[in-house]
């Protein structure tokens, strides 16, 4: 074990691949700039800059992906992925499909979202619903430097096109990775935090939220659990309907907006197949219906913060306790 | 298996633009008759699809847009195979579930007909990236229309073609029409090549309805880009004969330039050369016409005795 | 009343807008060749070919949005809206609040999609969801002509940008419409059938295949009653929790993918606010995690029928009846 | 009340420019220390703000991208309220809601700040037909990057304003930096101006750190516009002298080339320019010097006594 940071984790991800693996390429904007370490070690031609133009950096990944390689790209932050949309959604995610499967698209797209950084709604918006919804590709957005890192290894081997979210208010969260070879598979979420009488659901940085919301909670007398999603599709339903199963109590966080989001998905399954086990209804507890704000109060008040989760299970569990 | 075609004779290229005619008529009037769903016809600029793809050795790689039938049948389909994917069979080329205006075909090396305008310049870089980083011989050809060249995405992908230095022939098919729209609504210029100077790039219009000036101009665009690995943009300057998009009635073309450019039918001119010089008989052309329709026949008999794909084909192939 | 298609209706709400208010213009690929009912009486200038660009056309609806028209546009099919996603979701959704409330984007997209044209997954992709998910946005489904009318005119004199989605399969379809004056405020489901025993929840062409459904139930001694939501956003909440509470039992109905589907949204809700009222699992009915087949058996496969929507109420219902 | 700057005296543009870069550089110091959000600064690049924004009449509407300070304060806005946005702040422009890079200022006629690269440029069409068809006087001023140029929406916007005929001035300054690239590695031509040609557009090239020539040549094009309806795309020649955002240590810029430009600073030139000629006094320099202190000063204070605010703000202003 190391202590690094998700920053770190990426880079040495993307090192690790592309050392094991010649077809693996980089680029983006501002790409060779900001990773000189790759460019010295694997060379102008496998790590470029582009032009600023996120519709054929994207392209280019899908067509190189089709006939080849390996692409990872950067698409810098998550709005920008609006350039990219046919792209991802209409080349990556459906030609394997549509080309009656002689195509295979082993792509990464990586993009940044979420608050912190007070850059506004042009740079922040959690728009990985988007892409769970469509078909063909695949979505992760891990919380700890360990799973960055092992989760991005696996992205990059997987032959289908990945979109890797990183909350930019990770990056400089520093965590223990596993020292030598850490892949972690896409698919399955991780349960960090074992408990009794309520599930937390969550992703990205919201699962540390959780996470110290919990440890309020066992004050309390509250046994919570909490799942770290990870990935987002495929989503790993087993997971969440055993804990669901075990605490009959379920809030979903999240710092995308709610309507359609992933917390949706969560609590439309829990309802569909853990009904019988549930003691309460499902909550959910995610970002409102609005542009991300610049101001950095407003930026706060967007993401659900530790409090608010203490208060939405005391919502659900308190009523079986006083009873 | 999928075989090559590549036989750049006149009287190939003749028979080739002959068989795609009959093939995209025969299509039209099964759409017609309601025998198969609606689909996008190139009659008219046979010759930019025949005279370019036979350019293109056996590495080389294609891509295309959703007016793909005479590249793919130039580059040796199989019209039954095409036939059945537009009618959404089991023995089409992308199983049926692609449907028309989408076939690829990774034996021949056709990676894309997106019907999605401009989805093929998108991918045409990362496959020309792919070449160049590969080591691989074959240069890249993608074939686009007007309107595409409207898209965002021809900007970025011509820049950044020229800006790395990738091995794509760019092939705009100016056909005078995007969907509804005629292109001089659409743009105030009048060559598309033009363009090409502002990346840095080389550019060249081409007579798209002389299937020998089309293939004397490719040959030497591809030799260029072979020589140079740098992109290079050619543009047939053609008409789109039919409708958008079968059945049209094409009540909102110009009647009098719709006939001038029919006088200008790429078939006809071509067959007219060949006869008058002696290259064609009468005869070889009555054998021509024998050998397309029997084709023509062969392919709708094989698309019609395909099956549909079972049901469980709809959730096959989505991931790896 | 009078019987009109879905496509005439459309026509009429158009017609019947750019007469009202002459703010109102209409732009995208081919609109002034196809529409020149329209180009003849407002003219062309309000009434305008584009050339093939969606993210200029949408750009040029935000921008003029902005600045004192209320465009309409023609955005053909809704894969092509990946083009106009920065625009749609960048702009036109965010920049109100942006700007701090000085800017309004009185805007219409309307766009294409739905099975039954065997058109493939590049013209066909019910998108709808993701429009539902990002802020700043109202989006609109109908199923009747008369809904078609009324719901396009009142997201024409909204002052937000409204999402208009046509399900292609009913262009022809024949409708009752109110004479004279007709508009229906967005936000409003519409009970379609009244019933006890389940709660059918729909929109665009499935609302057609859940009315069949219930037909069918009926003569099994089944009493549904199904909703058509018609706007998804602002989605009618009061009319969902309402019909939940009565009949404890509730199936959603779309043709679009089912992960972070509106599905997932109206589940949640029934799951959170109706969970007391619930007497079996809210289920889902929805097109699979697929690009949409162009071959018309797979095509028609991938849409849900009316038999088994029957089925998936039997699951809902029969339980409580053996019982 | 909001009022239009319209000042074009030299030392009137003198004295604006040097307003912007003291209120960037106070702001650039202000985040080395913590004290607020990373910015976007135009600092070299003042003449060209301050050249086309005082060209502008009273009913013209301006877009601009996210390194918009100069525009802003050519303008006439007010940095306190501009300093009081980036610190998210309730007297921003914007509520606070924005932040640093999307100030809009409807009174000014400022539609748009994007930070979106592009986005000006996909507004803008829209922007020029309200122009158009209401019957408006004003012309629309698009200010954009280099780094724009290689967005497909630049393709698509010009040619659309060339097709419709709308009256547009796009600007493109050409500051050599894309982020963290150089315009070199994006594209094989110098000057983005020669692309306006093929729209069928109108183009030019101006020293983009002479202030008397960028306001000359915007003038002039200006007048085109008002007098043929038509768009025209004027291209500032300058340089971005400090970082893409801050803070920027810069380390992976030419240090050679980026000296070179400093020595053509906007601000020193028309200073010495102005000294020499007599038509500015050390005295007034001094004055000037003196009143923009005073200006950022109070900008400051404004701004720091601004509350955040309230956290009601989070939901308002979404929909109308
Ligand atoms: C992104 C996108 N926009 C619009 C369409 C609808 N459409 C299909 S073909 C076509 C015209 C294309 O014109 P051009 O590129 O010149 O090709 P042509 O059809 O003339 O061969 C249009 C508008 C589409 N398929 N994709
Ligand atoms: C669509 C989009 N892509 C990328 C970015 C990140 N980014 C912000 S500014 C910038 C450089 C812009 O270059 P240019 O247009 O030349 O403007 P400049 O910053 O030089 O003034 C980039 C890449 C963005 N904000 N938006
Ligand atoms: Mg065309
Ligand atoms: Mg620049």
């Amino acid at each position: 074990m190391s202590e690094i940071t998700v920053n770190e984790a990426v880079s040495q991800a993307l090192a690790e691949e592309m050392r094991r693996d010649p077809r693996v390429v980089m680029f983006g904007e501002g790409v060779a700039t900001k990773r000189r370490e790759l460019v010295r070690e694997f060379g102008e031609k496998r790590v470029r800059n582009t032009p600023l133009a996120e519709g054929i950096i994207a392209g280019t990944a899908v067509g190189a992906a089709a006939t080849g390689l390996r692409p990872v790209v950067d698409l810098l932050f998550a709005p920008f992925l609006c350039f990219s949309m046919d792209e991802i959604v209409n080349s990556a995610g459906k030609l394997r499909y549509m080309s009656g499967g002689q195509f295979a698209f082993p792509l990464v797209a990586i993009a940044m979202t979420g608050g912190g950084w007070t850059v506004g709604a042009q740079h922040n918006h959690n728009v990985e619903s988007w892409f769970v919804h469509s078909p063909g590709l695949k979505v992760v957005m891990p919380s700890t430097a360990a799973d960055f890192k092992g989760l991005l290894k696996a992205a990059i081997r997987d032959d289908n096109p990945v979109l890797f979210f990183v909350d930019l208010a990770l990056g400089f969260e520093p965590g223990e990775v596993p020292d030598g070879e850490h892949v972690v598979p896409l698919g399955k979420a991780a349960t960090l935090r074992a408990g009794r009488d309520v599930t937390l659901i969550s992703y990205a940085k919201t699962v540390n939220h959780c996470l110290q919301a919990a440890d309020d909670l066992a004050k309390a007398g509250i046994s919570a659990e909490v799942i770290d999603l990870r990935s987002l599709k495929p989503l790993d339903e087993k997971a969440i309907l055993a804990s669901a199963r075990k605490t009959g109590r379920v809030l979903v966080v999240h710092e995308a907006s709610r309507m359609c989001g992933v917390g949706a998905e969560v609590a439309a399954i829990v309802a569909e197949k853990a009904f019988d086990a549930l003691k309460a209804p499902v909550l959910r507890l995610t970002g409102p219906d609005a542009p991300a704000p610049s101001s950095y109060v407003l930026e706060q008040a967007f993401i659900p913060q530790p409090g608010a989760i203490v208060e939405a299970v005391r919502k659900l569990v308190v009523p079986a306790f006083a009873a | 298996m999928e075989r090559i075609a590549s036989d750049t004779r006149p009287e190939a290229m003749l028979e080739c633009m002959m068989l795609i005619r009959a093939y995209e008529e025969r299509l039209a009037a099964m759409q017609a008759a309601g025998q198969a769903a609606g689909t996008c016809t190139s009659v008219g600029q046979e010759a930019s699809a025949v005279g370019v793809v036979r350019a293109l050795g056996p590495d080389d790689r294609i891509l295309t847009n959703h007016r793909s039938a005479g590249h793919l049948i130039a580059r040796g389909a199989d019209p039954g195979r095409i036939l059945a994917e537009v009618m959404g069979k089991r023995d089409g080329y992308c199983k049926g579930k692609s449907g028309s205006l989408h076939v690829s075909v990774k034996e021949l090396g056709v990676v894309l007909t997106s019907t999605i305008v401009g989805g093929e310049l998108s991918l045409a870089t990362g496959v020309g990236l792919s070449h160049a980083l590969l080591g691989e011989q074959g240069i890249v050809a993608c074939f686009f229309g007007d309107g595409a060249a409207c898209e965002g995405i021809f900007h970025e992908s011509l820049n950044l073609a020229a800006v790395w230095k990738l091995p794509i022939l760019y092939v705009c098919e100016n056909n005078q029409w995007q969907a509804y729209v005629h292109r001089k609504e659409t743009m105030l210029g009048d060559r598309i090549s033009e363009w090409a100077a502002k990346y840095g790039m080389e550019g060249l219009t081409v007579d798209g309805n002389d299937v020998e000036a089309v293939h004397a101009a490719a040959t030497q665009a591809i030799a260029s880009i072979r020589r140079t690995g740098k992109p290079f943009l050619l543009e047939t300057y053609t008409y789109r004969l039919r409708g958008h998009y079968e059945p049209d009635d094409q009540s909102y073309v110009d009647p009098a330039e719709l006939s001038a450019w029919r006088a200008k039918d790429p078939i006809d001119r071509l067959r007219a050369k060949l006869l008058t010089s002696g290259t064609l008989s009468e005869t070889g052309l009555q054998q021509m016409r024998q050998r397309v329709a029997a084709a023509i026949e062969q392919a709708v008999a094989f698309a019609a005795a395909s099956p549909f794909p079972d049901t469980a084909e709809l959730t096959t192939d989505v991931y790896a």
